[in-house]
Formats: structure tokens, C-alpha cells, sequence
């Protein structure tokens, strides 16, 4: 259910100016209000755009925070498959289903 | 009859956000083609355009995710995204909630739909409407399908609620345009973003002009997403238009890859009479 | 055979958080049948409750009203309504995410219901919950209705939701037991809390003992709403537990008007073998 | 649409912890982002929960707000008995429902 959150907090960030103030003023105590693991925390807060991809967050969510962490297109892309590299493939989520 | 146009489009945040890095001569015989949509559009002289489509985590997340959802708010403001990424500026688009009410009590006969008094729209709708509306002066009135975070309704149930959309459509004294917006095959915001599977696309839209509801019912999304992608998902608002239009027959108007727009770009209209 | 126990309770946050303002004959009895409720629950031994409900805007609002919504989160928090006011202490109710999806993918092949991974509980389940499984140690899955903003859904909508329900739960290896939980009459939190009408309870009761479908889906919204109050949109709590037993016939437990609890209460069980 | 406006910022204190935060630190901020009228704005910032009855704000959710605000029961059910009495009928929403 960490994955849930993860991305709840990137949707949130997305949709929500409140959410960015928070995000850029006390990035910690709004952490905290997820239930996210080290890693997770982590890989938002750095950012860590590969890893995110990699702990399953959907891109549709992530290319937005990206952008907003600025990244160009291309470094986006780029980020996503570096972290396919350095952490193997989609742990969870959508790109990691196996439809039967 | 209340239904005066019916047709499908593409949405991708390329399509404008993008557009400098496509293929000049690709991209502007694309937009020559949405030109045209709107033309035809305009000449339909309609009071309130329903569009369907399959927004991307701006409104509807995962902790209380319709299946479908009918918007019935007086005004509507997009995009949700950075105007700067997207290259659209932010408006308010007008809603009419009245007609908005009506339609989904109707639906609601059949489709078990969300309604929502307030919606932000994303690339989604924004993309065709930059094209189809200009001036954001015709109603607007969104619907959305869950395209994006299984569990996803099955394409029968997308079905009849394609077909309680005309039902709903040809009540009202209005005259309506309804619009779907969706990819085909392509694995948008990924690495593999700018794939696309031509076979696939074409086989579909044969089946869509065609509106051979057995042969459009039949993706699986184990199919669809092996062979299609997630954005495959979005068939769905296609489907929608379809039963809508079932018994008419569709004209393609424009398919061609366009790999930085991350989707084969499509404009198709349904023949109704 | 999956369905182990089916029935149906009151709710109110008056049951509670008035306990002391009732007569005490009265709310003993009552609370009596709801111990006598708990003890059946139990001996079906379950693995899980479903329980359909009609939430009074603890989640879900009209920015994306879902007309019918299933959880699927690992687990739910409630009160979400003060600990004082409702008296009882906020709690972590366990819920079974899998069995959740397996449900919702199977109901989603007749109802287009939302899911929702995040839920927070109010009085109207609370309450239940209080009751029927003191210790808050038997998995979860809430269903709901809108029954609060209209438009809502149309009950023989409803109906088909309660057949989905149990198709689905006939499927799945677990034990379910199925409760609803909804006022008939009353005008709750209006300056006529307390209202109940007596006569067209029991007429509904009676309706809902016979699992008469088509006297139970007979009442339209503009009937209920002059003869039930708005809080009377709630028999589509009820309609979904007869539709799952459709074709069982029902036994009323108890039945008696409280005012102070503003509602008709009530416990009663449907036959299922 | 005001009314859901009205109901929307209502709503939201009634469940998110945050909300209430602000409405104690920085009302008029907090109100101002809701699109309301003068007459809505005066009900929440009083409160006049007989005039909110009025406006059409559903009890399921104005007797949480009465509650917070140390309405005890009987005095919540005498409020919106006095709003009716000061104000007239209620004017939208679910309880002013003409049904066909
Ligand atoms: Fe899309
Ligand atoms: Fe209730």
C-alpha cells in the first residue's frame, strides 16, 4: 500500500499550490503525513525520478513532478531508464502487472 | 434527435507542448485535420459538445476512482498543468448544469455514473478543445471513463454507456456534439513514450469505422496492454462514441504515428443521419 | 455458497452519542437484538463483512459523488466524526485489499462501481461496527450508496448492484456476510430529527421480509422524500441485501421508533441457506 | 453554485485537520478561497447555523460545523428552527427540492 502514497503525494503536488508551498517550506513535516517507507521518502525528496519509476508510481503522475523538479523531456526519459539500470525493473503497480 | 456530430480524436501533451520538435510537414497536415474537425463541428451548429474522455490523475485518483463520471459544474478551468509545459494558456471554459443535470439523471437509468460539480481539466480536454473550441465559447460538458488505474470497467459495460449517452443525448432539446478523445497503442509518460503499434491501430480503427461492436467489445486488456500499452487503456472513449453512433459507420480523416507526440495521431468522425 | 449471513441494521450517531437521552427500556431492548445480531454474525463464522452503507460526506462529496464505491484499502480509520460527540473511540478496522479487487472486478462486469483505496468510516458505520464486532477484528469491505446528494441512483439500478454483489461473493472461497445499514423514515440532522414515519416503515418491512422486488422498487425519490424524508433515500441499503437474497425471504428482529435516535430502529435477517 | 461552495468548505473542516487549523489561524484567508457571497461568508465566520439551514447546507454536514462550534444538541435543532423563523424558508439544495 506504500506505493498508494507515494503517488498520492505526487497527485497532490500536481493539483494542489497549498501542497507545493508545504512541499518547498517544510518538505519533511509534509512527509510525514504519508505513510511512505525511507526509500519512498527518499526517492521524492532527493528527487530520485529513476527510482520513483522503478517503485511503480504511474508516469502520468511522475512526468509532471519531474517537470516540476526540471526536468526536460528527454532528462525524463532518460531518468526513468537509469533507474531501470541502477534498480531493476518496476517493482509494483501498473508497469509491473501481469495480466493473466 | 439531438445528437449533430459525433467523431474521436487524439489527446497528448506533445500535440502542443511539443510541437516545435515534430516533423513540420506531419504535425501541421495533423493540425490541418483538426482544422477541419472544428469546421465541421461549427457547421453543426451545436449548443453543448460532450466530451469523453480519460483524464490522467488530475481530478480522480485512486482513493474514490469512478469507473464513469459525468461533470455538472457551471464552469470548468484548464489546464490543470503548467501552462508553460503544456503551451496552453489557463481559461474557464463554460459548463451548463442544467443540461449536465438532465443528461445524468437519463444515464443514470442505465450507467451507474459520478457526477462532479467541479472538474479541472487536464491535457486531456484541453488538447482538443485548443483545437476544436479556440475560443472556449461552446458548453462544455466532460465526461471521463477510468482508463488509467485498474481495476477498469469492461468494455461491454463502456458499451451501454455509450449507448445510454444517446439515449440521454437524443432526449434533450439541445442540439449535441459528442467527442472522444483517447490514444490507440502507445506507452505515454514511459520509456518506451513514442512507441506505437501501427498494426494494432489500424486493425482497431478498421473496426471502429466498421462499429463492429463484437469486434471492438472483444481487447482484453491483457491484450490490450501487451500489445497496445497502457495508453491502449484509453480505447475505451472510442468504444464510447461507437455505441453512441451504433448502426452508423465512421470515415477516418488522419492516422499517422507521430512518435514525439507519443501517439498515433488520429481524427475520425461517425456518419450520423 | 460463499454468502454466509445477510441483514440489515439501523445507523445514527444518536444511537451512540445520545445513548442516555433514550428511554432505557427502549434502547435496552434494541441494543438486546443487536447482541442477538453479533451472536448469529459470529456463529456464521465469517472471514469478512461487507457491509453497504450510505455515507453522509465523510469521503465522498460532490466534486466526485460516486453512485455506488467499494473500498479496497489494507485498512480503515473511524470515527471520522468527533470521539466525543459519537462515543466511540477512533479505531484502525482491518480490511483484505485482495479479496476487495477480486470483488470489484467481478461486480464491475454489471456496475460501474468507484473503488476507493482510502476511507475513512462515519457514524453510519461506526455505529454498526460498535455493535456487531466489539473488537474491531473481523476484516471489512465497505460498499456505498449514494443516498445524501441527488441525482441518485435509480433503485432498480440499486437492485442490479445487490445481484452483482452476490455473484461476486458467490465466487469467492471466503465466508461473507453481508449487512446493510440505513434509516427507513427519518429526517436526520433537520429540525424534524426525530420524525419517523411508523406506517410506512412497516409497510416497507413488510415489502422487505416478502423480498418482494418489484413492491421494493416501486417508491420513487419524489414518494420517499414527502412520506420518508430525505434520510428515507437510504432503503437502498436495504434493496441491495434483498437483492443479494433474492428469491430468501426475510425475518424482522426489531422495529421501534426512537426519536431521540431520530430513526426507526431496526435489525432484521434475511434467510439465506 | 454557491451553495457548493458553502457545503465544499464545510465539508472540509469537517475532515481535514488542516482545514480547521486555518479557519482558527487565518479565517478570511481560508474563506477567501472558497467563491461565496457576503451573506454565505458572515454565516460561516459567526456562525449562523440557522442561516446556513437556510442556504440549503445539508445537516449531515452543518451539525458537525455545530458541533465544533459547542452547539449542543437541542441548541443545533433550535438554531435552524430560529433561522427558518428569521430567514424564511430554506432556498436551495436538497431540502428545498420542488419533486415532480
Ligand atoms: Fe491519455
Ligand atoms: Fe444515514
Amino acid at each position: 500500500m506504500s506505493l498508494y502514497y507515494v503517488q498520492k503525494a505526487l497527485y497532490q503536488l500536481n493539483r494542489d499550490p497549498r501542497a507545493k508551498l508545504r512541499f518547498e517550506s517544510e518538505r519533511d513535516a509534509w512527509l510525514s503525513e504519508y505513510e511512505l517507507t525511507d526509500e519512498e521518502r527518499r526517492a521524492i525528496s532527493e528527487p530520485d525520478i529513476g527510482l520513483l519509476y522503478v517503485l511503480g508510481v504511474n508516469g502520468q503522475i511522475l512526468m509532471h513532478y519531474a517537470a516540476m523538479c526540471g526536468y526536460e523531456w528527454n532528462a525524463y526519459l532518460d531518468a526513468m531508464r537509469q533507474g531501470l539500470r541502477e534498480h531493476g525493473p518496476v517493482r509494483e503497480g501498473l508497469y509491473a502487472t501481469v495480466w493473466e | 434527435m439531438a445528437l449533430v456530430f459525433a467523431g474521436v480524436c487524439s489527446h497528448a501533451p506533445g500535440i502542443t507542448g511539443r510541437a516545435e520538435r515534430a516533423d513540420p510537414a506531419l504535425r501541421d497536415a495533423f493540425y490541418a485535420q483538426f482544422d477541419a474537425m472544428r469546421a465541421a463541428l461549427e457547421e453543426s451548429r451545436p449548443d453543448a459538445l460532450l466530451l469523453v474522455a480519460a483524464e490522467h490523475f488530475a481530478n480522480f485518483f485512486m482513493d474514490n476512482m469512478p469507473s464513469l463520471a459525468l461533470g455538472m459544474a457551471e464552469s470548468y478551468e484548464g489546464p490543470i498543468e503548467d501552462e508553460a509545459w503544456l503551451k496552453i494558456n489557463r481559461v474557464r471554459i463554460p459548463g451548463d448544469p442544467e443540461l449536465s443535470k438532465r443528461l445524468i439523471e437519463r444515464v443514470m437509468s442505465r450507467s451507474d455514473v459520478a457526477y462532479a460539480q467541479e472538474w479541472k481539466f487536464d491535457h486531456g480536454v484541453m488538447v482538443p478543445l485548443h483545437f476544436l473550441t479556440p475560443r472556449y465559447d461552446l458548453p462544455v460538458i466532460p465526461a471521463n471513463i477510468n482508463c488509467q488505474g485498474p481495476p477498469l470497467i469492461p468494455l461491454h459495460r463502456v458499451w451501454k454507456f455509450g449507448r445510454a449517452l444517446r439515449e440521454a443525448i437524443d432526449e434533450a432539446p439541445e442540439r449535441i456534439a459528442l467527442i472522444g478523445t483517447g490514444g490507440i497503442s502507445h506507452w505515454p509518460a514511459t520509456p518506451d513514450s513514442g512507441m506505437i503499434n501501427e498494426a494494432w491501430d489500424r486493425e482497431f480503427l478498421k473496426r471502429w469505422c466498421a462499429n463492429d461492436r463484437k469486434a471492438l467489445c472483444s481487447y482484453s486488456d491483457a491484450e490490450t496492454y501487451r500489445d497496445a500499452g497502457q495508453g491502449g487503456f484509453e480505447i475505451r472513449t472510442f468504444l464510447t462514441v461507437a455505441a453512441a453512433c451504433e448502426g452508423a459507420t465512421g470515415r477516418l480523416w488522419f492516422y499517422a504515428p507521430i512518435p514525439i507526440f507519443a501517439v498515433g495521431c488520429t481524427i475520425a468522425t461517425m456518419e450520423i443521419s
